[in-house]
Order: structure tokens, then C-alpha cells, then sequence
């Protein structure tokens, strides 16, 4: 069994694995940068380490200053969460290095699919169907002259990629340089390698993931799949297990391939394959992920396994506790983002002057953030996740709306409406998801669907509370949070 | 009272009885907590002011409303164009004199990990460029002038 | 399918219900006395209405009133929740004649098993066992007379009774008037009908409980049991399901043995069928309760079915819609009350200055309270109710114990630290949970385990605050909250 | 500084340095929000006063310190024994001049629809009986007297 372990993570993530570690009756240790002194997860660790420097590439990515720190604090494991240093293989085979367990699987795993195209041609050698396209080894003039040959609209992803960032749909040629420049250099500031790649962009498809389990006593099992469809920016921000696209048949062949992929590459611990499920029928690897993933919850309320908790056995070299496959009723997960969606899901940040997330039945809120926290332009703007379950899709939709009617932010615009009307919304109740969906239902920008009453109601709350001086005590400095109104259109392009 | 809304400038002056506050046939009950009374039902309501802005939620709606002050300079839009948050200019894709178009990308930003596109918000001719690809910006600070 | 739902109840859990019925697109009528106006169940509501008068005779329990405002405000049926007049059969009759739906089981099926002698022989002849004991006709002579052939310990019970009022333990001769008169006086004062009746206490045995559903379409089954052995002043305050006592073919018999019960009264809705096991594996019929549990949320955290939204299923006819039995993982629920357990459990009151429920994976927390409410003494102490789940017992009991740790509130004395130690505590790690536990393991009453650096950071905590007038728009006048050190000896005999 | 605690009058003076306090090796950070350093750990504190009383949560547990102002009153039992909550008395059980000792039962009082004991607090002689059976009294009124 672990006895310490090291968070390398921050936030909503970390304050899920620390809990995982707390209810194991294993040590948690987080890691956290200046401007993340005094967040909730330096709450939950049994020892809190501040990170000597500035940025990303000093403090959270810091993989010398992480490792030392473990070595200092007598810490037997890293667990990398997800983004940072989750699917780097260097920092992985590091930790090993330094005696300790990585929680996840061996370099060589994290390498073959973490390098999008080695991916493809290993699972095309495997056996599983790849999307069409084009693996790129030079630059930006190969992009541009293989291109054609994979045909419009396609999609422009990073090598090292994840999370959406460096992925660029590119629907006429004449957008291709402008758009292959700008993904390279995310890709440069997000992963520190600006290779892309080229696939066909399958329009009107559903994005699917299967669940994946393996232990080092020779089981690899799947967990069912996630249906993740609904993406903004290509991010996801609901997400829910079983997906109404799947019966028992192909579930089992999407399974089977999934587990194929994992074995593929000796795969240990917790990983996601992602397909993209065509209106066809038709399924394509995207990738695997090789560590634990942001909506990993909707796949837990749905199997009854404890993903985090099964990381921490697996690591430590016990079997996995989950017997067979049983999945009951519906999750769904929805992603709490500092960002205006009215704006083009710009990111946003300001203080959580008031944060009152829902309770009650079938409710589970994981969040890295409390009421009083700051939200800064320093991290991703994921502030936390609000997941439910019922016995039904109707119920877990109906369930989700009364909870986000609950949900109370005020200081920082979040996306709380937004998913609000999702869940009301004719094709996502009819099950209609796509991952082009938000595209094609409000291609010129999403805007609340707020009637003249609420505006009114609105108007009159302002103006009163401001007549009636309410709440005096809790008004910040104007300087400190600038007005939303003056500096951007309404619509960003 | 004058407030900036996504509509534009909207007046309202609500009638005051007390602690109860009306206007449009609606009232509010302003206590230690908010609520909102429209045709004989109550909502709960919450409120919070952040330097000049009004932040209001009722029935899962989230608004916000920027109190103009009176004889504060006008919140109309004067050419200035700022920082929406703290981050790095990416690229500069406009030049002093030139003659731009509103929604015509002038300036990239990274912030947050993502790249952001500044617009011009009103025709006209740039005056000044403020900063220069590579700069770290702060939140607030005016980027560009148009006239 | 119904329309608007009147709830004839407050706190927690008609906060649950309202939910219930929002998820259900069944709009929700909240009644609120007048010091229960703006907290939390009366803005769950879509419309609440004031009651006229004082205390809860003219308020809760005023049958004519709830009943005009029903049909005011075009009510099509009533919840009442439990305890106020969920086991009223005079109720539920004037609601069905009245034109409005009764959400619970018919008159005569409350009347059966309401009068806990009637149920008794109704029992007996359906040939579930009952715990041996005397039933009473007369008053305290009577009681006096009978309680020597019952023979010590004996247990004094209210007729009309539920909640641990009007429920003494006798464990000698000399205490029996004494006890009897406080046992008929609280029975009047809580239910307005002073007869008592006396049975065996079966010492060291455990309370299982076996949850009923009944629709109109002739279906009745069981769902399963609840262990609710761990009490307090005969009060339950922890919850959990499975059972640690059963085996499957013992669930069989006690859930066969609980739907012969619901059938022999035709039980119709959710329902409640009460044993004592002991230590032999003898079980006896304790009581039905017919209406929702406050324990509830651990059968539906184990079995996934909703039952207060089946409730709302068969009041309108409709099937119910929960397929066979299926029991997943361990559920466990505390109720968090306002009351001091190192001062024999003495209901507290106060303002929630701080309110922080825990959040995360498997946790699921039902309030009726927010921070900044006021806890007045008016009502049950009973403020929330924090359950978990996890796919094991003891990763349940873990995870309770995270959960707790994290809990936060100061302004009212709670039993936070209680339920803390509860999960820790080797008996309850082992699964040696029997009702008379906690005088068993604390037969001079509880005290906080609290170690002296515990006490010395607390101490320097309060000091430094003091000194750095930490916090102080938050203090209130003295005058408001009375000292709790000067009044009461530490142990409340 | 004095408190009133559950193991009696206990005195202390942490050290300050800045928003910093110190006492038996421990450290405390007093900013917007409480950490308490031991051993080089540090664990969030909750804190809040209630009229005389410092409520303070640490590591799961909650206490509750009594500040004894000074040249205030001595918190010191005085025999006064008063109604820990608003009820109703039930019965009395004492009369004026009865010799009594301390946990005998004096009155029953019901509060929060449950039976309560109110119990001697002293070895004494009653001085005073201020209610009688069916009388409501207020939370911190005064219920008898022992001396």
C-alpha cells in the first residue's frame, strides 16, 4: 500500500485526488505555486509544499523541483492528475528514476500514445480504424502541401496535444496558413513542441471515449463509455455515460477495442480511448489518454467504481477491487468554466463573491474553488464540476436543470446559463449531440434566453439594492475588477 | 439611476416604501435577504455590487448592470481599447494611421492559456499602438487608441 | 401525472420534496409558519404560502388551513413528509375528501399501523412476529399493573408514537411511574393522545428496517433493508444499507416478511416495516411507518431508485418505474443535529455563522439550513443529513469520516464530532451496532477525544483572533446567545 | 487573556509578531483566512465570536472559548441557575429553603418538543423558585436560585 503520496496537480483535480488519498488512509502531499497559497486543495493535503518560482514552467511543470520535493517529504508516489506533467513520459520515467511509483502508466505507454501520430500508426498496426489524414513530420510548408490531399474541412491538432489547445478547424484553404500558424504556436506555449498533425474533420459525429482499467495482475477491462459530444472551442463541457448512441453490441465491440488499444501498448492504470462515432455507425480512434480524465465521474456513479481510488490500488500493485461491468442508470457531468459564453466563452476571471453551488439528491459537486476565492487569468479557467445521476437520461437531465437553477455565482462570469439551456435544450434531450453542435445551433454566438421579466426583475434588484445601500460591506474597489461592458464587443469574432 | 446593461443604457427609478422597492408591477423586499414578489410568487434573489457594477441572479439567470454615476465621465465607449485580463501581446496586426473597421482584428493576446483576438470596437483611425508583440499587459491597460 | 403538490411540511425535508417535484415538472406549494419565513424549503418552492398563527397546533399541524390554501392556490394533491401529519389518518381523509390526492398510503392502512397496539394484532394475525409485550387500554394504573409480567428491562412506547417521544427504557421497578408519567405526558404534549403500552426490551439487538414500495397496480416490494441500530434518546443517527446482521436469504425472509405486512393493511406508496434482530437472528416486527424515512437517501444511494419521485409516481396512478432488485456498494447516512452530545444530546440553538458542508465524490448532503440561518428552538433539531457512498462498508465508513472532517459549524453546537468519532470507533468498524450501543460504550456520557494539542491551537486560535480582531463584522450581541458554560452542569444527568 | 473552557479557566498570551501568533511552538497566521503551523504542517481554522464566545474549528474538532472581559463580572458560578433555551416548565421538584445537592433534579422544562432537566449546579440551599409549572420562560431567564 502507498503511504505518501504527491499531488503534482492543482485545483478542482488535486482536491479529487487528495480526497481519494485521505479516504485510503494515505498521506496526501500538495505542491502549489505562490498564487495558489491558501486554495481549497493546500486544505484537504495533509502537507502543503510551496513551489519556489513563477509560471507554469517554474512551478507546476518544474519536474526537478516536483521530484525533489517528493524525495524531501518522504513521499513513495507521484500522481499526476491530468494536464501538467499527466502524459509526459520523461517526467514519468524521472519519477521512476528517483525510486518512486508513478501513478500511471510506464513512459513507454504514455510516449507511444501521447505522440498523436506514433498513436495512429500503432493502432493502425493493432487493428483498430484510424481517422483519415495525414501524419506530418516537417513544418508549417508540409502542412500546407498535404493539406489538399486530406481534403476540407479538416482539423489541424498538436502532436503533444490535449484539452483543445493548438486544434484548429480549418473549413476553406484560404484560412489554412493563418490557422496552422496559430495552433503551432499554442501548441509551442502549451506543450513545448509546435508539430501538428492533419485528420479529416467528420462532420456531425459523436465523440465517445471508453473507460479503461488495467492492473499489473493481467486484467484490462473497460468501464462502458462517456459520450462527450458537446464541445465549445473543442473542449468538452457536458458529458454523460451510457451515451444514447450505443447499445449493449456496440458497446461491447467499442469495449473490446479499447481494451485491444490498451494492451496494445502494455497499459497500466486508468486511461480514456477516445473514438469518433459517426452517424454511420462507424468508429474511429482519436486518441488515448493516458491518465485519469476531467469527467471521469460520470462513468463512477454510472459503474459504482471509485476511478481514483482503484489508481492509488493498481500503483501500489493490488489488483483493481471492480468485479464485472454493471452499469445502472444515468450521469451526466457539466463543466463549471470562468468564462462568458455570450462572448465566445472568453475566458473571465473576478472574485466569487458569492459561490453557493446545489445540493440534495442524486448531487455531487467536485470544485477546486470556495466563496471569497479569486478566479486569476493564471490557470485554466475550469473552476469545478457539477455531476448527477438519476435512474433515467430524462430524470438526470431534469435533475441537472433544477440543479443549475440552484447554482449561485455572482463576481465571476461563469457559464452556468448557458449549461442551463443545454439541458432544456430540444437536441440534447432528444439525444441529437454532436460535437459540432454548439457551432450549428448558435453559429452566430450563444446568448441567454432571458425574457423581458427577468431583465425587469433585474433591473429593479440592482436598482433597489443600490438605493437601499444592501450589502455595502462586500463591494471591492472599482479598480479591481474592470468593467465587462466597455472593452469588448458584444460578440467576439 | 442610469445603468449600462448588454441593451445599453437603461433608467430606472424604482418606487421605495420602507424596505419594499417596486417597480413594473414588481416588488422587492430588501432584508438581509432579497425577494422578489411578481404576481403573489416570491423568488429569493441575490445580489453582490463589484466596484460599479450590479451582479443579480433570480431563476438561474446571472445579470450584470454597471451604475453610471452622475457626472462621472459617460461609460460610452471614448476609442479606448483595453486589456480584457492580465496576459502577453501575441501579435500586432495593425499599424498607427491605419484605417480600421469595427470587429477588424487589431491586436492576438494570450491569456489563460488561450490565444484572444482584440477587435476594434468602433470605425475609425488608429491613433496609438500602446504596446509591442512579446509585452505582458494588465488587466485594464489601454492597448490601443481609434478616432 | 400530477400538476402542483402542496408540502405539508418544512426543513429538510420538504426541501427534498420540492426538489422531488421540480425534477419532476410538478410545480411545488410550500406552507411556512411565520418564524420558518425566508429559509430555505420556502425558496425551493415555486409558490409559498404563510400560515396564520402561532406554534404548531394553529400552524404545521392545522389540518383546515393546509387545506383551504391547497385549494386556494389549486393544489391537485398533499405531501406531508414525515412526522407533523404524515401518520394522521384523519388527514389524510380530509385531504381525499377535500377532491385532492393524499401522497400516501389510505386512511385505514394509516390507522392500522398507526395505533402501534392495533398493529400489533394486525401483525400477529398475519403471522409476522411481534416482540412479546402487553398491550394497554387504561391509563396508568393499567400500565403499572401489567409492566411486572412483561418483566425488566421493559421499553414504555407511545400508542400514536414515533421519534423516540414519549419512548422511555425501564430498567427497574422503582423508575416505573416516574418514567410512565414523563412517557404520557410527552406523548401527549408530541401527539395529542397520552396512551402508552409496554414491551420486552431485547437487549444488545439491532434495528433493521426494510423499505416498501406499493403502487395501484398490484405490485408490492421491498427494497431492501436499513440498519439504523446506532440511537441516541431512541433517536436513529446513523443510517446505513446493507446490513452488515443479513445474509441474502435473511433479506428474503425479513422483505417477504415486510411485504406481507404492507399487503395484510394493502399499503400503497413508500412505507417503512420496522424489526428488531437479535443477537440470536430472531426478528420481530417492530412497527410499519407509513410514509418517507428520514433515512431514506441510504436505500436510494444503494438501490438507484428514487423513492420520493416514486412516491409522486403512485399518488397519480402511474407504475412504479423501478425494475427488480439491485443492491450496489454501502451506503451510509448521519444526521447532523443541532445538539450537545457531550451534554447528553441537549437540543442547541444559535446562528450557523459558518456553514460548510463537505463536497466530492459519493457524498450527498440533504439541508434544510444555510449558512447564516438562525436555529431557533422551535423545531426538530435535526438541521441536514450527510450521506455517502462507496463500493464497501468500510470505504464508506472512510469516506464519512473525510466528509465530516471537512464539515464546518460554528454559531450552534452540532454533533459533527460525535458522528466523527461514531465512524472511527472500533464497534461500528466491526459492524457491532446494537440500539444500545452508545449507552453501552458510554455509560457516563460522551466527551469529545480530544487531544491536548487539539485544545492548546485552539486556544491559541481563539486568542490571536481576540487579538487581531479577527473577523469582527461577524460577532452579534451578547445578549442574543447565552453563554453554554455558566447554565448547565457538563454531564446533564 | 482568560477563557472560560470545559477544563476551567485557562490563561493565555501568544506571542505577535505581525499577523503572526505564536504559543507552545505553534504558529498561527491571522490574514483573511487562519492556518496554524505545527510541525512544520499547516492545517486551515475556521473561527468566529459569538457575543463573549470564540468558536473555533481545527482537524474535525469544534471548541468553544468564553473571553472573561476584564474587571467584567467573574464568569464564576454564582448559584443563579437559568433556562438554557425558551420552554416551557413542566414540573418543579424543589421548594424555597429545601437543602439540595448538586445534579439533584429541580425542574423539568420542555424545549425543542423533548423533556429536559434542569439540575442543581451547587451543593445550597434554594433561595428562590421564579417560576411555577406552565409558566413560559425565555432563554437565559432566571429559573432559581442556591446558595
Amino acid at each position: 500500500m502507498l503511504k505518501r503520496v504527491l499531488v503534482a496537480n492543482r485545483g478542482e483535480i488535486a482536491c479529487r485526488i487528495l480526497r481519494a488519498c485521505r479516504e485510503a488512509e494515505i498521506e496526501g502531499v500538495a505542491i502549489f505555486a505562490a498564487n495558489d497559497s491558501g486554495t481549497l486543495f493546500t486544505e484537504l493535503a495533509d502537507i502543503s509544499i510551496q513551489l519556489d518560482g513563477e509560471g507554469l514552467a517554474e512551478t507546476y511543470l518544474n519536474q526537478q523541483q516536483i521530484i525533489e520535493i517528493a524525495q524531501q517529504n518522504g513521499c513513495d508516489s507521484i500522481h499526476p492528475g491530468f494536464g501538467f506533467l499527466s502524459e509526459r513520459a520523461d517526467f514519468a520515467q524521472a519519477v521512476i528514476d528517483a525510486g518512486l511509483i508513478w501513478i500511471g502508466p510506464s513512459p513507454t505507454a504514455i510516449t507511444q500514445m501521447g505522440d498523436k501520430m506514433t498513436a495512429r500508426i500503432t493502432m493502425r498496426a493493432a487493428g483498430v480504424p484510424v481517422i483519415p489524414g495525414e501524419e506530418v513530420e516537417g513544418g508549417l510548408e508540409q502542412v500546407l502541401a498535404l493539406a489538399p490531399s486530406v481534403g476540407y474541412p479538416l482539423l489541424l491538432k498538436a502532436t503533444s496535444g490535449g484539452g483543445g489547445k493548438g486544434m484548429r478547424a480549418v473549413h476553406d484553404a484560404a484560412d489554412l496558413e493563418s490557422e496552422a500558424k496559430a495552433a503551432m504556436r499554442e501548441a509551442l506555449n502549451a506543450f513545448g513542441d509546435d508539430r501538428i498533425y492533419i485528420e479529416r474533420l467528420l462532420v456531425g459525429s459523436r465523440h465517445i471515449e471508453i473507460q479503461i482499467l488495467a492492473d499489473q495482475h493481467g486484467r484490462t477491462i473497460h468501464l462502458g463509455e462517456r459520450e462527450c459530444s458537446v464541445q465549445r472551442r473543442h473542449q468538452k463541457v457536458f458529458e454523460e455515460s451510457p451515451s444514447i448512441a450505443l447499445d449493449s453490441e456496440l458497446r461491447e465491440q467499442m469495449g473490446e477495442a479499447a481494451c485491444e488499444a490498451a494492451r496494445a501498448v502494455s497499459f497500466e492504470g486508468a486511461g480514456t480511448v477516445e473514438f469518433l462515432l459517426t452517424p454511420k455507425g462507424e468508429f474511429f480512434f482519436l486518441e488515448m489518454n493516458t491518465r485519469i480524465q476531467v469527467e471521469h465521474p460520470v462513468t463512477e456513479m454510472v459503474t459504482g467504481v471509485d476511478l481514483v481510488r482503484e489508481q492509488l490500488r493498481i500503483a501500489a500493485g493490488e489488483p483493481m477491487s471492480c468485479g464485472p461491468l454493471s452499469m445502472r442508470g444515468h450521469a451526466i457531468e457539466v463543466r463549471l468554466y470562468a468564462e462568458d459564453p455570450a462572448n465566445n466563452f472568453l475566458p473571465a476571471i473576478g472574485k466569487l463573491q458569492i459561490f453557493k453551488p446545489p445540493t440534495g439528491p442524486g448531487v455531487r459537486f467536485d470544485t477546486g474553488v470556495r466563496q471569497g476565492d479569486e478566479v486569476t487569468p493564471n490557470y485554466d479557467p475550469m473552476l469545478a464540476k457539477l455531476i448527477v445521476w438519476a435512474p433515467s437520461r430524462e430524470e438526470a437531465l431534469l435533475r441537472m436543470g433544477r440543479a443549475l437553477d440552484e447554482f449561485v455565482v455572482l463576481g465571476c462570469v461563469t457559464n452556468i446559463r448557458f449549461l442551463r439551456e443545454l439541458c432544456d435544450h430540444k437536441d440534447v434531450v432528444d439525444g441529437w449531440t454532436t460535437t459540432d453542435m454548439i457551432d450549428r445551433l448558435w453559429p452566430d454566438g450563444w446568448a441567454p434566453d432571458q425574457n423581458s421579466i427577468i431583465t425587469d426583475a433585474g433591473l429593479l434588484i440592482a436598482s433597489s439594492c443600490e438605493a437601499a445601500g444592501f450589502g455595502k460591506q462586500l463591494s471591492t474597489k472599482s479598480s479591481e475588477h474592470i468593467s465587462p461592458f466597455t472593452t469588448l464587443n458584444r460578440r467576439f469574432p | 439611476m442610469e445603468f449600462n446593461t448588454v441593451d445599453g443604457v437603461v433608467e430606472i427609478e424604482p418606487q421605495r416604501d420602507g424596505s419594499t422597492f417596486s417597480s413594473n408591477g414588481m416588488l422587492l423586499e430588501v432584508g438581509s435577504d432579497l425577494w422578489l414578489e411578481i404576481d403573489g410568487r416570491k423568488y429569493k434573489a441575490h445580489a453582490t455590487k463589484v466596484g460599479d457594477v450590479w451582479w443579480v441572479h433570480i431563476q438561474g439567470h446571472t445579470m450584470r448592470f454597471e451604475l453610471i454615476e452622475p457626472g462621472a465621465a459617460g461609460a460610452d465607449d471614448d476609442g479606448g481599447m483595453v486589456a480584457p485580463m492580465p496576459g502577453k501581446i501575441l501579435e500586432v496586426m495593425a499599424e498607427v494611421g491605419q484605417e480600421v473597421k469595427t470587429g477588424q482584428t487589431l491586436m492576438i493576446m494570450e491569456a489563460m492559456k488561450m490565444e484572444h483576438k482584440i477587435t476594434a470596437n468602433q470605425d475609425g483611425i488608429i491613433q496609438e499602438i500602446l504596446f509591442q508583440v512579446g509585452d505582458q499587459v494588465e488587466q485594464g491597460a489601454q492597448l490601443l487608441n481609434i478616432e
